[in-house]
């Protein structure tokens, strides 16, 4: 297993970090975050266009850089620093992987490229209320050459953008994924702890939709959602690294009682907690893309550990974070509330870390 | 009235009758609960309570109060504790201030703003915080310089509740920075009216702006608008904090509290995983800790009563309430999970719980941070030793304040 | 609700402090520790003759002082704080409440009087291997105009100590408790995590046995284990200001780096979290005190209430006491590892604390 | 045999034909486990490690090592780690005091004491620590003074491994208590044997006696037996803490552990609990502790392989595996309750359980508390600011040590 970065690697999330500290500053997350769309487009077709990042697991012949899960890592974790409001977890993660895990060569040929370049958004619905990874109820039912899907899949990432979702529906011989069209769907944007993520409801009624080849429907979807979780753990270190910076530079520089206050133990010994969590997870993290890249069998655990660790741990520094920073972290005009609504969110978006622990328990067999 | 011809004899009502006609008093008056912002619907009522004896039941005959003991005053707060009464933005000006000038303040002064108080014709604030000086009040920047003879002041002060409604405030600013930071203060009453004063409402991480940043811009106060002595000011600051002490423990806790036990226990119904074991453990949990608290604020009355000081004991409640309120938003986490992260924007109990969640972080931060009351705690309750101390006796204007880049 | 001492209640406190102070001090804890016996038979007689504190929830009727459970609270609590080495757990605790809460008149006139002056020991027998308060798999046999019983209890309290137990079988007709001599039972003192209780193995083999009137044996045991459990807690209420106490004492004179260790904010805030811990504490158990004498219905919720809260608060206040002794902590002469092992194994005595919180939740209706 | 005429030619071996070497010697030469405390088979198995060529491998040649590079000596620690060697006694020795002597020690000691301690001739301790001086060694009172050509040392040491077969022990003692604390100490090599050395065995919680505690009374130690510079102890004792480190680092971890995920799941599963939905939470987060530590040392071992330093990062290991055992205390009792509180005398899960409960406090304390290390974590790799330091250029004789009542 290789757990440190290669120089190319290194040198990927230098140009990821320039472009953001360019574009996605806290003026510019905040501008995306109140305006309509609630994410920055022209971020997004840099991502694609100049840096080339979104297919970084798509293979060369669908427009992909043939690179792997570690680099794509790297770049969520530059994403999740910055809260870079984009449906880079909806398009080049969820919908990315669904594509490649199912076996329909037509959806690929013909979505893989127009995703890679940033000019098509899609992405995948499946969560439903009570069970975040799963068919749920929605109900496909064929009709004529093609199907029509019913149900209500929320919350769906980048749900408001996508101009593709793949869904998850039951048909009469079980689980299947199906190609909809965002025009066939009503879309509404939801109410988000989080503010710097969109999430959407997606309704399905009687909505035309093409069924994707699958010769195991259910085993995609079991891969789909472990690479999406180790995609989120990558965000959540970016982000958990970028707290216990801010809070350990203002420790710094905060004077209270004529000392600065990252000089006293009760600050100093939390800081070093943050900083433990941030070594030990970010070793996982690495793991995990690894995993992903060349042991798909330690996939499955390495996925539920890193779900574990980071939601708890992520929250915890940005929690730290707003603490350290005292009134002014609380305030709406600095940063640190952001992470903490980010870190709370990321840490229940897929399920909350008991779900976590109980996954990683079946997959260890206890 | 009942109660006012009470005052006018000067005997001391018996305190089952009080707490008869306050009880009595409020079922007729008390007012339906109304937003925090009908101002006059709040001097209104204050008037009211004022006519009918139940303002500053405490304080002294001579400024407008009853004069009565604090059991007096202890029979209409557990009567009042049934009503949302709108008494907020009097809350500071009546807890704080007011007690502050009755102990301090010339006859004056006392004349002059305290009566005004309990007839609900004036609202106070508080000015102490500044961005620079949180936890460590006494590092305050803001200067007052005495020219002719009236001050003029500069600075900016912050977390100050009520200001947007006030007409006087109770400001702490720095008259002496030769002198070592506790001992170059001076506390005035200034006019939030006056020329040079600003009040911007300061959002906070749960997008509510309960609080206000206030600019002094060359700010003329008179000279006879000191409390206490020139120079004197953190005396006078901590005889405040004294009154503050007593007024937030007393306050009233909001009603519904969408992190507690119950509320929490209803939503895992509601999502049908109340009986989970994992669920079960984690409620039961947070019904210990919240428990515990009860019993210890409960114990702490009872001592009260039986001529106990509280001493640094509060410190304790606070900091017990405040990892209680972080628990409660792991406890949520784990039983709701996705559910609040993104909800319905008509569904009123998401909206709540991601409140709860955003305005956790004010518990361990407002009123005295965790590691503020650990300390207390450490100090004065357990008498460990201090830190060395390396701001003692040192001039104001050789000390790092604040934020040093 | 009274969750304050009256002054009669704070002179039994003094009087029992100043009887362990000069009877059970450290060296004496450690000889009866290392005893034949674990215990200390000279102490006990004290106890019950010159204090006369074993009968303190027994009706004068039977020789008792008619006093009430904050009393006894408030003896347990120094016995806690003393790790006094008796068997007050099993005959002043377990076998009284029983005896009171069984309907044996018999029973009561003979034994109550006798256990209240110290002369007889008596424990009861209701625990084993899984299954800590139940009649579990023990079995009563109809003897001629006697009983039988055949199974194995275990852990039990004073179980080598006491000359009488009163043990809980299943008999054709459901629970039921019975009297059996120490006598005529196998009794295998165990290897214990707490080297300051002693408890035993009691191995029944067709065991002549008494049957003990009872309109109710379930909910007496119910009853017994609710009480029980709130004289634990008042057990480690002690212990947790004892080692407060310690500690705080050794924070004030260590010096380390030219400054006593009490005055780092890692040592001053950890000890403040231990006292905040016996502030909240103390008031739960003056309340669960004051309801087994005032409000038997909140008993249940109250015992599960410091059940839960006292396990993890006691082992981590011991925990700190260790640790802000240093190296001096961690060895065998000094007495925080006593309180580490006693907290320990108190948390786990009756059941861990994810069991006691499960009883809590079903007692809420949760 | 091949390794030694490996030394012979002076040129260094391929390190994959060292690294089949070593596995090869080791399967036909790696004794089966004994006691510890069988000192004479451990000189024994010292001394064949030496002749095979695998004692000193990083050594100098000049003093009998093998002068190759570090890769070699992580070659035979990765074969070894198959092994229960009997090489626990040297371990102060081999890992600390030889290194410390070998950058210090004149050439007159280099050649006295480092080929018998490569041949297994020699054991060593280490003698630093003392009652009044724990995470702060510095302090310390044990006090050497120049009497003619000797200096006398008395004072007591604690807290010291092998002390009990020491013949000889790395002594820090002060030998100018007018100096500040960190500029009077020298250090000396201290025969163990010498008359008024006494080594008692010191029983620590769990039972046991690892440790020991040495008396000094009036011990001579000639002038030649100091390491280093007379009053430079302090920078020795940083050289030799430096080589500990390393020495932790690459030490043997027990193969069995009573509160690891494995066990404590394969006691679940026989106490038939193995299934519950608390069990396996706790348990799944077990694992997770374990694992991302076990992760991060992986990485840390690639990193110094690209020649990343680890830093002060070895604070972090440290830190985080003495968390996970405190989690594993709690799991396992969460798991086992009742059953491990008291067992049969016989069972010896029972009190393996229970030894592995009694040992933990020592990993939160033993070689740097967690308060220690998140001081180190804090001020080396965050970089933040140190605390106020009440004793730096304070003559050591009137700064505070040790307990002052």
């Amino acid at each position: 297993m290789r757990l440190v970065l290669t120089q190319e690697q290194q040198a990927l999330r230098a140009a990821v970090r320039d472009l953001l500290t360019d574009r996605a500053a806290s003026a510019q997350v905040r501008a995306a975050m109140e305006s309509e769309t609630g994410t920055d487009r022209d971020l997004w077709t840099r991502l694609g266009r100049d840096l080339d990042v979104l297919g970084l697991v798509v293979p060369e012949e669908y427009g992909g850089a043939g690179a792997g899960h570690v680099e794509r890592a790297v770049v969520q974790e530059e994403l999740g620093r910055a809260l870079a409001p984009t449906p880079f977890l909806g398009s080049a993660v969820l919908a990315t992987d669904a594509l490649l895990a199912l076996d329909d060569e037509e959806a690929r040929r013909e979505l893989l490229p127009r995703l890679v370049s940033g000019e098509l958004i899609a992405t995948v619905a499946v969560a439903e209320r009570g069970a975040p990874w799963g068919p749920g109820a929605t109900t496909a039912t064929a009709s004529g050459d093609g199907w029509t899907l019913d149900g209500t899949k929320t919350p769906v990432v980048a749900g408001d953008l996508a101009d593709v979702l793949l869904v998850v529906a039951i048909t009469p011989d079980g689980p299947a994924w199906f190609r909809v069209d965002a025009a066939d769907v009503e879309r509404t944007t939801l109410a988000t702890l989080d503010p710097t993520r969109r999430l959407a409801k997606v309704v399905l009624r009687g909505t035309p939709a093409r069924k994707l080849e699958s010769a195991d429907p259910a085993g995609a979807l079991e891969r789909v959602a472990d690479l999406a979780t180790v995609a989120l753990a990558a965000e959540q270190l970016g982000g958990l690294q970028r707290v216990l910076e801010m809070a350990t530079d203002y420790a710094k520089v905060r004077v209270q009682f004529g000392r600065a206050i990252g000089s006293y133990q009760a600050v100093k010994h939390g800081l070093a907690d943050v900083h433990s969590d941030w070594e030990l997870g970010l070793s996982a993290l690495r793991y995990a893309a690894w995993a992903a890249d060349e042991a798909p069998d330690e996939v499955p655990v390495a996925s539920a550990l890193v779900a574990t660790f980071f939601g708890p741990a992520y929250f915890k520094a940005a929690e730290a974070c707003v603490q350290y920073h005292g009134g002014i972290g609380y305030t709406w005009e600095h940063d640190a509330h952001l992470y903490y609504k980010r870190a709370k969110s990321t840490e229940l978006l897929f399920g909350a870390p008991g779900r976590d622990r109980a996954r990683l328990a079946d997959r260890l067999g206890v | 009235m009942t109660a006012a011809t009470t005052i006018a004899t000067g005997s001391p009502p018996d305190l089952d009758a009080f707490r008869e006609q306050a009880r009595a008093w409020l079922r007729e008056h008390a007012p339906a609960p109304s937003p925090v912002t009908d101002i006059e619907a709040a001097r209104a009522f204050q008037a009211a309570l004022y006519d009918a004896g139940f303002a500053g039941i405490t304080w002294p005959q001579d400024v407008g109060g009853r004069g009565l003991s604090t059991a007096y005053q202890q029979a209409f707060s557990d009567e009042e504790a049934c009503y949302e009464l709108p008494t907020y933005p009097f809350t500071i000006g009546l807890g704080m201030c007011g007690p502050t000038v009755n102990d301090l303040g010339t006859p004056e002064q006392r004349t002059r703003y305290l009566p005004r108080l309990l007839r609900g014709e004036d609202i106070w604030c508080q000015l102490f915080s500044e961005p620079g000086a949180g936890s460590d009040v006494a590092s305050l920047q803001t200067r007052a310089v005495l020219d002719g003879d009236s001050w003029v002041v500069d600075g900016q002060k912050v977390w100050t509740t009520n200001a947007q409604w006030a007409d006087f405030g109770a400001l702490l600013a720095r008259t002496d920075p030769d002198r070592p930071k506790h001992s170059g203060l001076t506390m005035f009453v200034v006019d939030m009216h006056a020329p040079g004063v600003t009040v911007r409402p300061l959002k906070d991480m749960s997008g509510r702006a309960p609080f206000n940043e206030i600019y002094f811009d060359s700010v003329r106060i008179p000279a006879d608008a000191v409390i206490g002595e020139v120079n004197g000011g953190w005396h006078a600051a901590v005889t405040m904090l004294g009154h503050e002490r007593v007024s937030i423990g007393s306050r009233r806790r909001p009603k519904t509290n969408p992190l507690d036990f119950t509320a929490i226990t209803a939503l895992a119904r509601r999502l049908g995983v109340s009986g989970e074991p994992a669920t079960r453990e984690r409620l039961a949990e947070l019904y210990v800790r919240e428990r515990v608290l009860e019993l210890f604020n409960v114990r702490l009355r009872q001592e009260a009563a039986a001529g106990i000081a509280p001493g640094a004991r509060g410190s304790v409640a606070k900091l017990a309430g405040s990892m209680l309120a972080r628990l409660a938003v792991d406890t949520v986490g784990e039983i709701a999970g996705p559910e609040i992260v993104a909800w319905d924007p008509d569904d009123a109990t998401g909206a709540a719980v991601a409140l709860g969640i955003n305005s956790t972080p004010s518990s361990s931060i407002a009123g005295g941070t965790n590691e503020i009351q650990r300390g207390i705690i450490g100090d004065r309750v357990l008498g460990l030793p201090k830190e060395p101390s390396v701001d003692r006796g040192v001039p104001f204007r050789e000390l790092k304040v604040g934020t040093q880049a």
